[in-house]
Order: structure tokens, then sequence, then C-alpha cells
């Protein structure tokens, strides 16, 4: 039997999104909640090859979601191109300004790596806000066009639908980029770089290219958010949401990238829908993230991946 | 007359005042195994460093086949060069499989082209049948089973074996190995030779370091002696061991208890 | 005078921002760890101090006993109960212990909104007296005690590495935990002091800072980020280094602004720890800190 | 040592933040019905009670709950109690679509908009999604009511076009020509400026000095202030410590200038305590709360029997609880809350609402193009505060003039 490298885990994160789109059914406000799910997720993905492949922590994420978002406001409002571009256009520019800012900071990793890159999504908001002509000031950008994919305009729910759809397809295409010869390179980069190095392979240059991969993501993300919310402004992507992304990998599990995506939806959950922690769901996640680091490192997935190799049995 | 393949000439380095490697040179013909040999802080590691560009030379030149070997240690590895760590460089959370795979595809992605077309194609195609075949031969030269364990689970020996491995599926043409036999056991020292035969019959080279004489002896074609820094002999094995600089440089040194906290601090770290 | 008033304000500042980057310096020294979750212990001893006078109408200087208790307490847990065993775990990756003070951060940011609300509370302080005039310039109360705090505390930690064994021992750990160890000392109990000393001098930090602008649960973040870049920017060359770079880094925040505008603020901090981490790495360390 | 400690500890941790999740809801206590009768009529309340803007929404928050109470224990509106459902986006943009969604799932037929000014403009494309009409009580924003996607958000308050107005009487009968501005670095001042600083024609902008919302100082800024020689300062921010950093430094730095700000410092009590002895003395803000407007007298006494004779009152106050008469009188023109393109074009025909805030005969009217209550200035009055960092009332050189 032929077996489709990662297709276990598509398995599961399939049955997962049809679940929980058949609870969404026609309610609006459930809806909403997979598309911010869904951002999340692409956020937390993007920053998945560089973070916990690659091992560095960058904390510009706030920065390259909203590129994403801007050239959907951008593609929208100032140009008649059509708005799938956006996810196009988009994506390449946070990779290009991921690799400038990867450059910048090449010399650096760890606490000092964060805390630059930190430094840069401040500054990139208060650019926005500066930058009147090229990205509507304060007021952000809104009234956005309606998609339109050769002359199919997809409701609502199509949204809700196809979003779902592009996590689950970049999740499942990242789990098999982790265990391809180009994910064993970047992972090998993060405890062995000299190994790395020594085999041919230049770790800045790679660690730049993973950058660029992440940042890609994470604007995908932002153009889907910018565009079921229809506006987006330079505070949309905050360093809150941020702090979350790095969080989510941890509490879903981070040896696979279907981790980052269980950690938004219990993000999600635990912070806009669960009605017993009205006052402060952050404040709830931000200790569930140190017990999970204290006692369960593996995260939702490894302990759920343990329980089924010991109910299974021995697996080869 | 076999074809020289690397020439070091006049290698030096200095870390501030202190010369770690003074003017070494060396020739190494294909087929040829050379011994790296001396007592610890000799500059064995500072030398395969050098050759294989983990620091940068203060002063001296390289050449493989006759072309000019400079920049850095990815540069060098695209020519040819392959090498293991004193202390080995294993990503440990990674399958031994995995580990063994980087070697035979990193070449794969050493221009910034592979690397993007490299990250495209691994997510639309992770595995590749011919891969998985040249990883399980290389493992089976060595000897190693149970290749999906966790590099972290291997002792010492057998994680110095799956870097030996890794640096074969370079092929390359000067495979430089550090210290190899630390932590072996007899397996692991079979393994390793079987190693080193086999690049010798491909017709490339092999500089072995260690600072154990008589266990290289039998397996290398010469030993340079190197002792502060300096070479002090570069002859065949025989001569070597009844060489008065064998005996000067060996006799009544020990290690140091400074050097044993050292070592044991850096095998912990 | 409005030079001097500047000058006023950049030694006030620097001082602030030298004290936290002492407290990063104990840690750094002590455990090899940049402990961020300084920035939010100083926010909990300026803003628990605030609260219990103003809500629960204590005493200040009972008040401000509870809040560097809590500090200290915070810095105590933070090692016992996340970076020990994390480092532990993960065997002195970096990573998991820089993931795992983010969450701390982001953690006692939480609580303290949750606990002493979200507004910005005003700084209380611990000794009134009248202001003093230097020429034209007015010096408030609360400069003073920060300043003369700032001297206590640096004089003090000096005298304390050099003359006591702990102090000693402090930089013996912080050079080579695992030689420490193999050489039986006691490696944790100096690594718990390290983060005690630093939970302690960040929380009177926050609270001696407070009056100038107030406390909120938000101020960790950016005093975490301030005091980091005043660290890097002095080294760890000696106990003033943390000093050196808080003076610095005040000048910079204080005459930047002044001589280029203060549009500029958020692109001139970004400039100057790009410039300084990308020239100067390791910053003006003296000592090389083992990863 | 060993595995059971960490356990233990964590296991501690984990109990405690149980224990803070469960005894959470403390200040939210939820209006009852009153002496109305009938199915309840859904209102939902986005306020950020935990987030960055929370030190001024939740002002507004617990009087909007007062004054749902105040109306159900009337009777209600057409004899039915209102009910209100609320949720807490923290500010945070990427959370406002879900809130929204949320409380119209909940059965909300409008809403009133209680959060930081980000979230605030994220929601109007998505009340454009939602049909719903809103209130934003305490929006001074003009971007807020402005295309695109303004068809269904309303707020109270003059802004800043009516501000520049006032300004400018105020700095002509002040003799004042040159002016310096000190700003925050927030997106909801920067907004602001981009209305209000082009409008101030009537004056010369000598500085514009930008500071970060959490600065710890601003003595670089105010020297550079000082360095062009205004005749007076004007300081734009949200308030909060930025504010009072401000007016401290100022204080101490440019003693004898004249000192102008926005609303925010008079509506924020708390913050006053934040400044150094006598630092706001004759501060002269953009005040809202107008002690001979016999409505804004009932108010108070309706609020210091609730909170005790201590209570300051602010704009914040008044303008909550007109949003929900606006909104009950809207109800009542609409006959219901079933159709809310009904209930949004209801909103629209209120005209000549006389308001709790502002001067006696200030009055709020909406349209299909003024989303936007406040008629003329006369909502507005300049405040001085005295030497106790308290406001003393009225400014003797110059008020708006109220025509009516």
């Amino acid at each position: 039997m032929k077996r489709i490298p990662g297709s276990f885990s598509l398995l599961g994160g399939v049955i997962g999104a049809v679940l929980i789109l058949l609870w969404v059914g026609a309610d609006g406000y459930k809806q909403t909640l997979v598309t911010t799910t869904a951002t999340y997720a692409l956020i937390a993905l993007g920053m998945y090859v560089p973070y916990l492949m690659a091992g560095s922590l960058s904390m510009a994420y706030g920065a390259y979601a909203g590129i994403g978002g801007y050239a959907v406001g951008l593609i929208s409002s100032k140009s008649g191109l059509p708005l799938v571009v956006a996810w196009i256009v988009g994506p390449i520019v946070a990779a290009a300004v991921a690799v400038l800012l990867g450059l910048a900071t090449r010399r650096l990793s760890g606490f000092f790596l964060a805390a630059v890159t930190l430094l840069f999504g401040m500054a990139f908001t208060a650019w926005l806000v500066d930058a009147e002509g090229i990205s509507g000031g304060s007021a952000g950008l809104g009234s956005l066009r309606k998609l339109n994919l050769f002359g199919w305009q997809p409701d609502h729910y199509d949204v809700v639908v196809g979003s779902t759809v592009v996590v689950c397809v970049i999740a499942f295409l990242l789990d098999r980029l982790r265990m391809s010869p180009w994910g064993v390179i970047v992972r090998t980069m993060r405890d062995a770089p000299r190994a790395v190095e020594a085999a041919g392979v230049r770790v800045p240059v790679m660690n730049l290219v993973s950058l660029a991969v992440g940042a890609a993501i994470a604007a995908v993300g932002g153009g889907l958010f910018t565009y079921s919310a229809g506006s987006v402004t330079p505070d949309t992507f905050t360093l809150n949401l941020v702090f979350l992304a790095i969080f989510m990998p941890l509490i879903g599990g981070s040896a696979t990238p279907w981790g980052a995506v269980l950690g938004a939806v219990i993000a999600v959950e635990l912070t806009l829908n669960f009605p017993a922690v009205e006052t402060s769901g952050t404040l709830i996640l931000a200790l569930g993230v140190l017990v999970i680091l204290l006692v369960a490192p593996q995260g939702v997935i490894g302990y759920a991946s343990r329980l089924t190799k010991l109910v299974g049995g021995r697996r080869g | 007359m076999a074809e020289t393949l690397l020439v070091g000439s006049g290698l030096t380095k200095r870390y501030g005042g202190v010369t770690a490697l003074q003017d070494v040179s060396f020739s190494l013909t294909a087929g040829e195994v050379l011994g790296l040999v001396g007592p610890n802080g000799a500059g064995k590691t500072t030398l395969v460093d050098l050759i294989s560009g983990a620091q940068p030379a203060t002063e001296g030149s390289l050449t493989l086949r006759g072309q000019r070997l400079a920049g850095p240690a990815s540069r060098r590895a695209k020519a040819g060069l392959a090498r293991t760590f004193q202390y080995p460089q294993l990503a440990l959370e990674l399958t031994v499989a995995e580990n063994l795979l980087l070697g035979r595809v990193a070449r794969r992605h050493g221009t910034v082209w592979q690397m993007i077309a490299g990250a495209f194609r691994g997510a639309l195609r992770p595995y590749d049948k011919a891969d998985t075949l040249a990883v399980a031969a290389i493992a089976e030269e060595l000897g190693l089973d149970r290749l999906d364990r966790p590099a972290g689970d291997l002792s010492l020996g057998e994680q110095r074996l799956v870097e030996v491995g890794r640096a074969l599926g370079q092929d390359p043409l000067v495979l430089l190995l550090d210290e190899p036999f630390a932590g072996s056991d007899a397996a692991g020292v079979t393994g390793i030779s079987e190693v080193v035969r086999t690049v010798q019959r491909r017709g490339h080279a092999v500089i072995l370091v260690d600072h154990n004489v008589d266990l290289v002896a039998g397996l290398v074609d010469r030993i340079m002696l190197l002792d502060r820094g300096q070479s002090v002999f570069d002859g065949s094995p025989r001569e070597c061991l009844d060489s008065p600089q064998m005996q000067q440089v060996y006799f009544g040194v020990t290690e140091t208890p400074d050097d044993a906290i050292e070592e044991v601090d850096r095998v912990g770290s | 005078m409005g030079q001097l008033q500047l000058w006023l304000s950049a030694l006030e500042m620097g001082c602030f921002f030298g004290l936290l980057a002492l407290a990063y310096y104990l840690v750094l020294v002590g455990a090899g760890f940049f402990n961020f979750a300084i920035g939010p212990y100083a926010m909990v001893g300026g803003l628990c101090t605030s609260y219990l006078v103003l809500y629960e109408e204590m005493n200040v200087w009972a008040a401000a006993a509870v809040a560097i208790t809590a500090a200290a307490a915070l810095a105590v847990v933070t090692e016992l109960v996340v970076v020990r065993p994390v480092q532990r775990r993960s065997g002195g990756g970096e990573l998991p212990a820089l993931v795992a003070v983010a969450a701390v951060l982001f953690a006692i940011q939480q609580l303290a909104g949750y606990l002493f609300g979200y507004t910005t509370l005003p700084g209380q302080n611990v000794l009134t007296f009248e202001p003093v005039s230097v020429g034209d310039t007015v010096v408030q109360p609360s400069t003073l005690v920060l300043l003369a705090f700032t001297v206590v505390a640096f004089a003090g930690l000096a005298v304390w590495i050099r003359s006591t064994r702990t102090g000693r021992l402090l930089r013996a750990v912080g050079d080579s935990t695992h030689a420490a160890r193999l050489l039986g000392l006691p490696v944790n109990r100096v690594r718990l002091i390290a983060f005690v000393l630093s939970g302690l001098l960040a929380g009177i930090t926050g609270l001696l800072f407070a009056p100038k602008a107030g406390v909120s649960s938000l101020s960790g973040l950016s005093w975490a980020l301030s005091g980091f870049l005043a660290m890097v920017v002095g080294g760890t060359g000696s106990v003033w280094a943390p000093l050196f770079g808080g003076l610095l880094l005040g000048a910079v925040e204080v005459f930047v602004p002044y001589y280029f505008g203060g549009q500029s603020h958020v692109y001139g901090l970004l400039i100057v720890a790009l410039l300084f981490f990308a020239l100067k790495p390791s910053g003006l360390f003296v000592r090389r800190v083992r990863a | 040592m060993g595995v059971s400690t960490t356990s233990r500890i964590v296991s501690c941790l984990a109990l405690a933040a149980l224990t803070v999740a469960g005894c959470g809801n403390k200040a939210d206590e939820k209006p009852s019905n009153g002496t109305a009768s009938g199915a309840p009529i859904i209102i939902g309340l986005d306020e950020d009670s935990t987030g960055s803007g929370a030190s001024y929404s939740t002002i507004a928050g617990k009087t909007i709950r007062l004054a749902i109470q105040d109306v159900n224990d009337k009777g209600g509106v057409l004899g039915r109690p209102l009910k209100l459902v609320v949720e807490n986006d923290e500010s945070d943009p990427t959370k406002v679509p879900a809130v929204l969604q949320k409380l119209a799932s909940q059965g909300a037929k409008a809403l009133f908009l209680q959060s930081g000014s980000a979230a605030i403009l994220q929601a109007k494309s998505t009340l454009t999604q939602l049909g719903l009409p809103a209130i934003a009580p305490t929006g001074v924003t003009a971007t807020l009511v402005q295309p695109p996607d303004n068809e269904l958000i309303y707020m109270l308050a003059n802004t800043t076009t009516d501000w520049a107005q006032v300004y400018c009487g105020a700095f002509k009968a002040a003799n004042i020509t040159k002016i310096g501005v000190l700003t925050d670095d927030t997106t909801t001042i920067a907004a602001l400026d981009k209305a209000l600083l082009p409008a101030l024609s009537c004056v010369q902008i000598v500085a514009t000095e930008k500071g970060a919302a959490n600065a710890s100082d601003l003595s670089a800024q105010v020297a550079r202030l000082k360095n062009a020689n205004p005749d007076a300062i004007l300081v734009t921010s949200v308030g909060g410590a930025f504010e009072v950093l401000a007016q401290n430094t100022l204080g101490s730095q440019m003693k004898g200038t004249k000192r102008f700000s926005l609303a925010s410092i008079g509506n924020q009590p708390s913050s006053w305590k934040l400044a150094a002895p006598g630092a706001l003395e004759g501060l002269i803000f953009m005040g809202s709360i107008n002690t001979a407007n016999p409505r804004t007298q009932e108010l108070v006494k309706l609020l210091q029997t609730k909170y005790g004779k201590d209570y300051d009152i602010t704009a914040y106050d008044a303008q909550a609880w007109d949003s929900v008469h606006v909104l009950k009188q809207a109800i009542e023109k609409a006959g219901g809350v079933d159709d809310s393109k009904k209930l949004n074009e209801a909103i629209q025909s209120i005209k000549g609402y006389p308001a709790t805030f502002g001067q006696a005969n200030f009055t709020l009217s909406f349209g299909a193009d003024k989303h936007l209550g406040a008629d003329g200035p006369c909502g507005l009055s300049l405040i001085e505060f005295g030497a106790d960092n308290k406001p003393k009332g009225p400014w003797a050189t110059f008020q708006p003039p109220c025509a009516k």
C-alpha cells in the first residue's frame, strides 16, 4: 500500500474542518469565528517555519499580516486589478520585507532577534499611520470590492469554506515540507547549524528563505482577515496577536503544523467563545500556556498521538 | 602517479596573541589517507576547521585539484569537502535517517534558487525513492539499524557513526574525520574503517584526526604529527612511531586536569 | 535652563533604565539568561503599591513592602516554576526559555490588569518633601529619591559582588554553570539569589519611577524592552556597565527627539537597536556570555 | 527538585487560574427588567473591559447599564424591557467582527460600540454586513461617521470641526496668534489631528511635537515647543498617562504659557490624581458638561445616589445616558426593532433631542447625511482647571456662542 506522506494528519484536519463547517451552518457569528480562527491559524503557520523548524523567533508577524491585509485594501481601492491579485502581491511583498529585515538582523538570534523584530513591528504601525497617501493613514482602508473569481462571486459562507480549505492545504503542505529534504535542512539548522553549513548549505541564506516563506503565509492570513472583515487599519494586527501566535503551536503541539491550527482553534474558542471567562480569556490563555510549557511540552497533538500509540499498540 | 587533491600551505591561525597553528603545510593525493595526530591542544581541530572553512585562516592558502579553496564552509563543501565534528553536530530531535539524509540532499540546496525551488518541491514531493535507498545503503555500510530513532537516543559512538555516514552521503573528494573513534565500540570502529576504505576506493582522500597514534596507524597511509600548533613530522606510520619527535611529543605528556574539565564540559553541553 | 532640564530628564531616565538593566545583569550573570519579565516585575512594584494605597487605603510604606515582596515572589516563581524546569528540559537551548519568558511576561501583564485594573494609576511617593530648585529648574522629590536609590543600589551591589562569597559565586556560576556544578558549587541557590535580588530591584525601581508618568498593567513590556536595550548597550563588563548603558540610552531618548523631533522616536529606537546589534552584536560586552 | 514538586506547583498555578476565571465577573451586573414586561428588546454592547481601551470604555459602559435600568424601571420601551448583552473585544480589531456577530446572534437589534477607536473603525464594515444600527456613545473621531461604511453608525458629541471653531474663538478672545501642538502617537489622535489641525487656520501652528503614548519623558518635546515660542500650547491626546505627563512637563517647563487640551482630560477624573500638585491649574479643556443644564443636574443626582456624593460626572456618563435614550426614542418611532432598516431610519428622523451634556439649549439631531448628533457648538464648553487639579468651571474669557 502506498502512503501519501502527511495524509494521516490531513485526514484528521479535514475531519475537524468538516465538523466545524457542519457546526457553523448558516450562523453568521460562527462563520466569523471560523474566519478569525483561519487568520490566527495562518499567522501561526507562517511563524511555524522560522520559529519551530529553524528555531529563530521573529515578532514582526503583525507587520507581515498587515502587508497582506493592505495588499487587499490597496488593490481593492486603488487599482482595477482583480482582487485575487492581492493574494499574490501581498505574500511576495511580505516575503521581500522579511528578507530585508532578515538581512538587517542576520547576525542576531534569540532574545536579540525577538527584541529588534518587536521594535520593527511597532515602527511599521507608526509608518502606516504616517504614510497617509499609501495606507489611508489612521482610518485605514475599507469598503472593499467583492472577490470575483472568473465571474463567480463567493458569498460569505463560501469564504468561510474557502478559508478552511486554505488553512488545511497550507498545513498539509507545510507538514510535507517539514518531512522533505528542505525541511530536514531547515530543522537541522536549529540545533546543528555548523553541520548544515559543512554539508554545503549557506545557513544565513537558508534562514532568509525560511523567513520569506513564513512571512508569505502570514500575509495570506492578513489578506483573508481584511477581506472577510471588510477593512484594515494600522492597528488591526496587534502585538497581542503576535504573542498569541507564538503560543498557539505550543498549545496544539509543536511537532506538526497541525498543532498551530489546533492551537488557533483553542485560542479563539477561549478568548471569544467561552462564556465562563467573559472577563479575560487572554488571561486564562496566558496561564494555560505556562502550564502547558511546564507539564505538557508536546501540546495536545503530541499527547493525542502518544495515546493512540499506547492504545493501538506497536506501530512500526 | 596519483593526482594531487588537496594542498595546504603556510596555514596559520592566531587568536589575539595566541598562536593556535603556525605555518602548517601539507598535500594530499587521490586515494590517500592522512592521519593527523598529536596530543590535546596540538591544533588538530583548528587545522580541520581551517581546511573546512569553519574558521578563517589568519594566513596561508588551500587548493583543491588546483583550484583555490576559500570562503565559507558551505562553498568548500560544494567544492568537495565533507567533515565530521569532534563533538557530534546532529539534530537530536530528528531521526537517524533524517540526519543521514542531510548529507545527501544539502548539495541540492546550494544556491538561492535551489533553496526556493526546494521549498516548493519539498511541499509537493517530500520523499524521493532514490534518497531513501541511498540512506539505507549508507546505514548498512555503517552497521546502523532502526533508522527512525531520534538521534538524541543514540550513544556517543553511534552519533559519530551517523555523522560519518552523513559526510559520506556528500560523496566528498576529501573527507575530514575529527576524532571519529572517541566513544566508539568495536562495531563503530569497523563501520568507520569501512567508510574510510570506501572513500579510498572511490579514488578520494581522507584526513583522519586522532590523538591515539596506535589506533590510526593501521588505517592510514601517512601520518602528520602536530605539536603546539606546528607540524613536527610527516611520513609513513612506521617511521612516525619510531621517530624521535614522536617520543618527544608523547613522552610524559598526559592530559592536564584543565583539559579534562573542558572535555567533560564540552561533551556535556 | 532648557538644557539643564533636559540633562535632568536624561539623568532620571538613564537611572531608571540603568536600574532595570542592573536587574537584567544580575540574572544574566547569575543564570545566563535574559529575563524579560524584569519589566513586568517593575510594573507590579509600581502598580500594586498604587492600587493598595488608592483602593485599600494602605499606608504607602506598607503597600510598597507588599508590592516589592510580590515582585520578588514573582521572580522566585519565574525561576523555580518556569525557567529552571524549562532549561533543564531543553538542555540549554535558547528558544524554549525565550518562549517561556514571553509567556511569563504576558501572564503577569494580564494578571496585573485583572487584579489591579486596566487604568493607569498615579505613582505613590514614598517620601514627600519640598521640591528642590536648581537654577530655574525644579527637581521633584520622586526624582531625587530615584537618583539616590540608583547610587545606593549600584554601590551596594558592587560591594556585594566584590566582597561577599555569594557575590563572587554569582560570577563564577554565570561564567560556566557546568564547571561550577562539577566543582560542587551551590548553583541553584546562587541562581535563586540572583532572581530574588533582581525581582526586589525591579520592584523598587518600578515603584520609585511610577510617580513620573503613572503605571498601568501594560507598562511592563516597554520597560522590559528599555531595560534590555540598556543592558545590551552597557554590556556585562562590570556592575557599573548597566548604569553606563542606561545613561547612554536615557540621553538618546531625550536628546534624539530634541534635535530630530519627536515624530521619529519609534523609528529612532529601531535604528539604534539595529545599528547597535548589527554593527556591534555583542554590544559593549567585555565578557563573553556562554550560550 | 523532581517532577512531583514541579507538577504540584503547576497544579496550584492552574487552580489559581481557574479561581481567577471563576470569580471573574465582578462588576458585570446586568440590568433587570424593572417594571417593564413583555418580550425584552435586546441591545448589544461591545465593551472593552480588559484591553487597552478599558480605562475609558468602562466608564460609559456602567452608565449605559444604569440608563437601561432606569428605562426599564420606568416601564421600558413600548412596554418592553431593554435587555443588554455584552461582549468584550479587548480593543483587538481582529476580534471585533466575531464579537459583533456574536452580539447579533444573541438577538441584538442595535449596538453600542464602546471600545478603542481602532476597534470601532474595524467594526464599521461588519455593521454593514450585519445591517444593524449602532451608536458609538463617546466617539469623537470624525472618520467614524464618514464614508466608507457609515450608513449605520452614529455619534453624539461634537466633532473636531466644531472644536476648531470653538478653539479659534478662544484664541481670538485671548489674543493668541501662534500655538504649539503636543500630540501622542496613537492612531486615534492621528485621525483627530488630521481633521482638527488644518481647521485651525485662525492661528499659526509654529511647532507640532509627537511623543509615544506610553512615554515616560516628554521634556525634549516640550523643550522644542518652547524654542518655537508659541503663545499657547494645545495638547491632543487620548488622555491618561500621556496627557498628565505632558501637563506636568508643560507646567514646570513652560510656566505662564496658556494651555489648551481636548476633552479627554476632563473626562478622566482618575487621571487628575496623576498630575503633580497644581500642574493642571489654568489648563483649559473642551468640556461638554455644563452644570447649568437641568438634565445634567438630574443625571448628577442619579449618579450620586448610586455611586456616592464624591462622584465626578463626566461627558462619558452623559453621552452614554443620551445614547440609550436616543435609541429608546428611535425604537418607539419605529414601533419595534424587527425591521432594522426602519430602526435606522427612525434614528435618522430624531430631531432636536435635548441632550444631557452641553449647554441648556443644546440638542441632538440626526439625518441621512448627519450621523453626528450635535447641533452646533453649544454642546461644547471651555472649562478651566483650578489649583486643586479639578475643573473649577467655565473659562471666563470665552465660551462658545449659543445662538438658539
